[in-house]
């Protein structure tokens, strides 16, 4: 086999720019084989999450990332350990590029002691070193992940925040109140509209007065990136990175599709047909497309994918079983970090009890 | 009959709609989507895009607008799809909507309800769960209202619509399932209940519990169960959080001699604690046989995972406690 | 004399419009002479209350709008009665132009009883049935605009709402909500940016990405006016409203300066000279460059002009005679519209007070 | 030494700027023009616009670029031009500052202040003079300061600004200008206060007044004067809202057996609400001789003219009429 190949990836569409990202992406085997990996342990993390908010293991609201997967794993291809993300609640597949494991998010999800945030925050609220949430109010994100990157910067750190909305969240004000501060303070945020048509069940047109969501910071240069695409989408991010960290701040609008509804409880029919989803997954997926790169470039052979595929499978079940069986938090963990002074007591439902941290 | 709460929420904005029509019900996705938790459900798809329209997701903007509407002649209710995302607006509702016909000296009237669930819902984390009663009754230039049953709830928001002032309407999404009998005369399109009327909805002669939304349901339950140990609760619902019928709760004191207000939101500067200074500074404080006691939700930002959630909220097992720790009771 | 004359007015900018108004202005005398004769009153309201509030007489906040006057007037020239207007809190001028009178402007300074709002709005806060404000939050003017449009719309009114803020309000992140939602839903609003240079004590070059507000709404169309030149903004209003009406709202951005610190009480020399002040007014006044165009014309001679000047003197040295011999606000009116049920009693500031209306 | 409150906060921002480069200011106004209330005159020139930073008015904007630059290692201090207009921010305070150590179960940390006046102002109308004490107390995650004297100001920033919690720090603008004794020890680098701890301000033996911020001084006016007729006040500041020290309200209260609260804020689940609850639910009820009565703002949006504006907000005047018929004189 090969050790490396190049490949002809989606053009980008540039707004400001002088320059684009090159279209001719060079990238080694192992690489490729391990955006594979861990798009498909994305994937199957959230068809196995699906399962068991219908078995009511998961309670509340839970977002799935399925037709995503290639920006998550396309933009941490680009970034160094100390870049810094924050996103909305749409989250498992960048808690687990940022290091959070099958298992951790899963136990998370059922509410359990070793889920990555012990079973208090729930599916929108996913935390790492460096990832600034899972944030479940739709566009309070922008300006906090523009706080971060003023922070690398304030430390002279060559480093980004990658900051994440939705088309929907991409009319809130603060977003532009964002956008205005990161430019006059030369703050190095990439701000990346995920762009899957809708937000819960309205589609962008009804909500957009422009829907060309790389132009939207008016000042701020943007870029279009064909978000299905996952070496586009590293290629693009490198090129962003060293832009946002030279020049300040810079917009991507990754174009993409979620498979699943909004979150579990939305019939998903109002709005749009079985059969757009389905033309999508089988004419868009981004994980068909980057598994016929693969095959073509001769990296690997189908039975190899396949076991790579049982594989990410058997992970998942695993980190499943395993975060079923992890308990519950105890009731002592109810009062900790609610503040950091210790000894803490808080309140509890009556004026009997209280509990300590 | 019986009707759930959401049935009887959409019922009122139906009549209202199809009363006047400076009615509109404006949020997101109140339209095409039949709302979030379905409450305008056929309404868009009766009454057409004019009258019932759905907004980006951007709550200061649609806010502010739907203020701009009340203010120009238009009766709009703003729907917020929880009230925690009303915080993003929520410089319209004080500041916008509460303050302008006093600033005005009444040249312009505002006559607008902010409506939405409030408070918690079952596993969705700290950020959706938070209960803002407290925060609206505190300013003056609004009511607010949190009702309890399907008649409330359809009484109320019947008021809310035809009332000249600013009113949040604050709903409970765990109620929006909930069945309740409802009088021939609660579905009759003229039905609406005053606001600032509290209701006694059981009557009891040895402790007063007074509650709002959910926590009505939790006084209840706790009723029932002391009275099988010979202990008579009158139980109080609210309904309206400001102006507060302090009447009613005083009268109840006078009979009962003790008191336990219920609530599901935080307890510091909370309904509850209003309750405990309306009844020091009133001729009720000398009727008191024991302090007012609290029960509210915890005093900790909601946690998600099954086993911990429940201890922040608020069930019968503690009015319970409450009650029998003021009699002395084991 | 002549009766008409027509002129040329300072050319406009636009953005995404395919026509410009007309830069060849046709008037009567009478309605020039009007505007003139407005722009003097207001002058000297600002003058008279700059004075009041040095002796005290005015108390909190006062914002002046000297330099600004030819925005109200000529933008009120191409109003019809049921126009509205939604604006900040330097409103003075909006409000005699929209009817309140120089005394019960005054008097609501002094806090009186024949005050626009009975002395209990104050400096920021004046109201007609078509003045909605005088609004005190930076950029909340912005979306109640857009809705007091929108009920014109719905009612199938052929006017708009004009709805004003500053270049420091223009980057609140709700204007952006309302553009937005005005595009959508085709409001008939016009923004109005009245582009005065500063923020307080702030440049507009340190707090907007972008200083060409005709072009911030994206897509909305803008147009930009010299402010200062009271027929070119009369000229603009009136293609603007038309535009609004038929095809939804427009951004105006209206060049304009501040004579005046940001309020009285703004010590206006951290940020710019009294050179700077000095040139403006010297060479940019609107009044000064009216006048001069009335000459120009034949339409009075200086002294019918300065008569008239006399005679705005007059007049607001009567209004501020009457409102300060209007009594303060009777005990009785400190609880009359809070809330329009009645009876209605407030609590006090102890158990033992309270007040009914 | 004598020194206002405005020179202390001054101090305070001054030293600790010095002290840990992770601290910057950011506000409107705060850099080049000295602060609109020229609380941070001098430190732009100081210390440098790395330091202390102008923004944009775009307060959901900065606010939640300061929680970001927090939970990225900074320790921001984040001043409001007034906190009327935080409300444009609350949600940052409230879901994205307070919220997050909890939901992250200590995996971020967001050591941030957010500070500015708070409560009314003189002669500057409806919009621009509400408390926010009660709003912001009743959430937990939150630390929350409400001070009085130049000392408290000085010694509770300082504190602020090293503790690692969200705190929000209420000043007032009418108290920047006042000027207090000054202890040689609070005019050191390393004075600081601690958060929690309400300070007896006169000792007393008849009454308890409980005030925070301004209502401290109104109820030290009022403790003089009622000196004269013989009636003994003690005088607590809180100076801390959240958490509450509930610990010296109930000793006091166990020695006077009488209680006034005293605030600038609206009554309806305010400030004062929560300290009768307070009282009610621990041993200091049994030692009441009267029930609590509340002094406080009035409960109606702040009206412009002089004449109407005085009977707003408490003077010395209401404590004294509370304390006297809380015992039964004329
Ligand atoms: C301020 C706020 N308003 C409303 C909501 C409810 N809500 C949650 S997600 C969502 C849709 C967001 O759509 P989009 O930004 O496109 O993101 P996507 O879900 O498509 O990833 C809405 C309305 C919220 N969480 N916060
Ligand atoms: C939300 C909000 N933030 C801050 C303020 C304080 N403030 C009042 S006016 C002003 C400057 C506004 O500048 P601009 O929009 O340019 O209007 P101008 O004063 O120049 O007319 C500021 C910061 C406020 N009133 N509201
Ligand atoms: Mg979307
Ligand atoms: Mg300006």
């Amino acid at each position: 086999y090969a050790r490396a190949a190049s490949f002809e990836v989606s053009p980008y569409k540039g707004f400001k720019l002088d320059e684009l990202p090159s279209t001719t992406v060079e990238i080694e085997k192992d690489e490729m084989m391990s955006m594979l990996h861990d798009m498909l342990i994305i994937r199957r993390i959230e068809t196995q999450a699906a399962a068991a908010y219908r078995t009511r293991m998961i309670r509340g609201f839970l977002h799935l990332y399925s037709g995503q997967e290639a920006i998550c794993v396309g933009m941490r291809a680009a970034m160094d350990s100390n870049d810094s993300v924050c996103n909305a609640y749409r989250v498992h597949g960048w808690a687990y590029s940022l290091g959070c494991s099958p298992m951790s998010i899963l136990a998370e999800l059922y509410g359990r002691k070793d889920g990555a945030s012990r079973g208090k925050g729930g599916s929108m609220h996913f935390y790492t070193p460096r990832l600034f949430g899972g944030n479940g109010i739709v566009g309070a994100q922008g300006p906090v992940g523009a706080g971060i990157a003023w922070a690398h910067r304030y430390r002279d750190e060559k480093n980004v925040c990658i900051t994440l909305y939705g088309d929907g969240a991409a009319n809130q004000g603060q977003i532009f109140e964002a956008y205005n501060i990161a430019k006059l303070w030369n703050i190095p945020c990439i701000f990346v509209c995920e762009n899957n048509k809708y937000g819960m069940g309205t589609h962008d047109y009804r909500s957009s007065g422009n829907r060309e969501y790389y132009t939207r910071g008016d000042y701020v240069p943007g870029i279009w990136v064909n978000g299905m695409d996952v070496l586009a989408v590293k290629e693009a991010t490198a090129f962003a990175k060293d832009f946002a960290i030279e020049n300040g701040p810079i917009v991507m609008e990754m174009e993409t599709y979620r498979y699943h509804g909004h979150s579990m409880s939305d019939p998903d029919t109002t709005y749009r047909t079985r059969d757009d989803i389905k033309n999508m997954r089988t004419n868009h997926d981004p994980i068909i497309s980057l598994r016929q790169r693969i095959l073509d470039a001769g990296f690997a052979s189908e039975e190899e994918l396949k076991s790579m595929e049982k594989e990410a499978r058997k992970i998942v079940e695993e980190a499943h079983k395993e975060a079923e069986a992890s308990p519950e938090p105890e009731l002592s963990e109810i009062a900790t970090n609610v503040i950091l002074d210790k000894p803490f007591t808080a309140r509890g439902c009556d004026v009997l009890t209280s509990f300590s941290a | 009959a019986q009707v759930t709460v959401r049935d009887a929420l959409n019922m009122a904005l139906d009549e209202e709609i199809t009363r006047d029509e400076k009615v509109v019900l404006l949020g997101e996705e109140v339209g095409a989507y039949h709302g979030a938790y379905k409450v305008s459900k056929g309404l868009f798809a009766k009454h057409g895009e004019k009258r019932v329209i759905d907004t980006p997701i951007t709550e200061a903007g649609f806010a502010g607008i739907a203020v701009g509407a009340a203010l120009n002649g238009m009766r709009p209710i703003c729907e917020f799809m929880t009230f925690n995302f009303a915080m993003q607006a929520i410089d319209h509702l004080i500041n916008s909507a509460a303050k302008t016909l006093y600033m005005s000296t009444g040249i312009l009237q505002c006559p607008i309800v902010f409506r939405g669930p409030n408070g918690a819902s079952a596993g969705v984390g700290a950020q959706h769960s938070q209960c803002f009663a407290a925060w609206y009754s505190h300013c003056p230039g609004l009511k607010v209202i949190s009702p309890y049953s399907a008649e409330d709830c359809k009484g109320l928001l019947k008021a809310a619509i035809r009332d000249d002032n600013p009113v949040v309407f604050l709903e409970n999404e765990l109620m929006y399932g909930v069945s309740f009998d409802m009088s021939e005369e609660a579905m009759s399109d003229d039905f609406v209940l005053p606001i600032g009327k509290a209701k006694i909805e059981r009557e009891g002669s040895d402790f007063t519990l007074v509650a709002h939304s959910r926590a009505v349901g939790t006084s209840l339950d706790a009723a029932e169960q002391l009275q099988k140990e010979g202990i008579s609760c009158e139980v109080i619902n609210l309904n309206t959080i400001r102006p507060l019928d302090t009447e009613t709760i005083i009268n109840s004191v006078k009979k009962t001699n003790r008191v336990i207000t219920v609530e599901q939101g935080w307890p510091q500067s909370g309904v509850g604690a209003e309750i405990c200074a309306v009844i020091m500074e009133s001729e009720a404080f000398d009727y008191l046989d024991a302090p007012v006691l609290r029960v509210t939700g915890a005093d900790i930002p909601t946690p998600y995972a099954a086993s911990l959630e429940p201890h922040c909220f608020p069930v019968a097992e503690n009015v319970i406690r409450s009650v029998k720790h003021s009699l002395n009771m084991k």
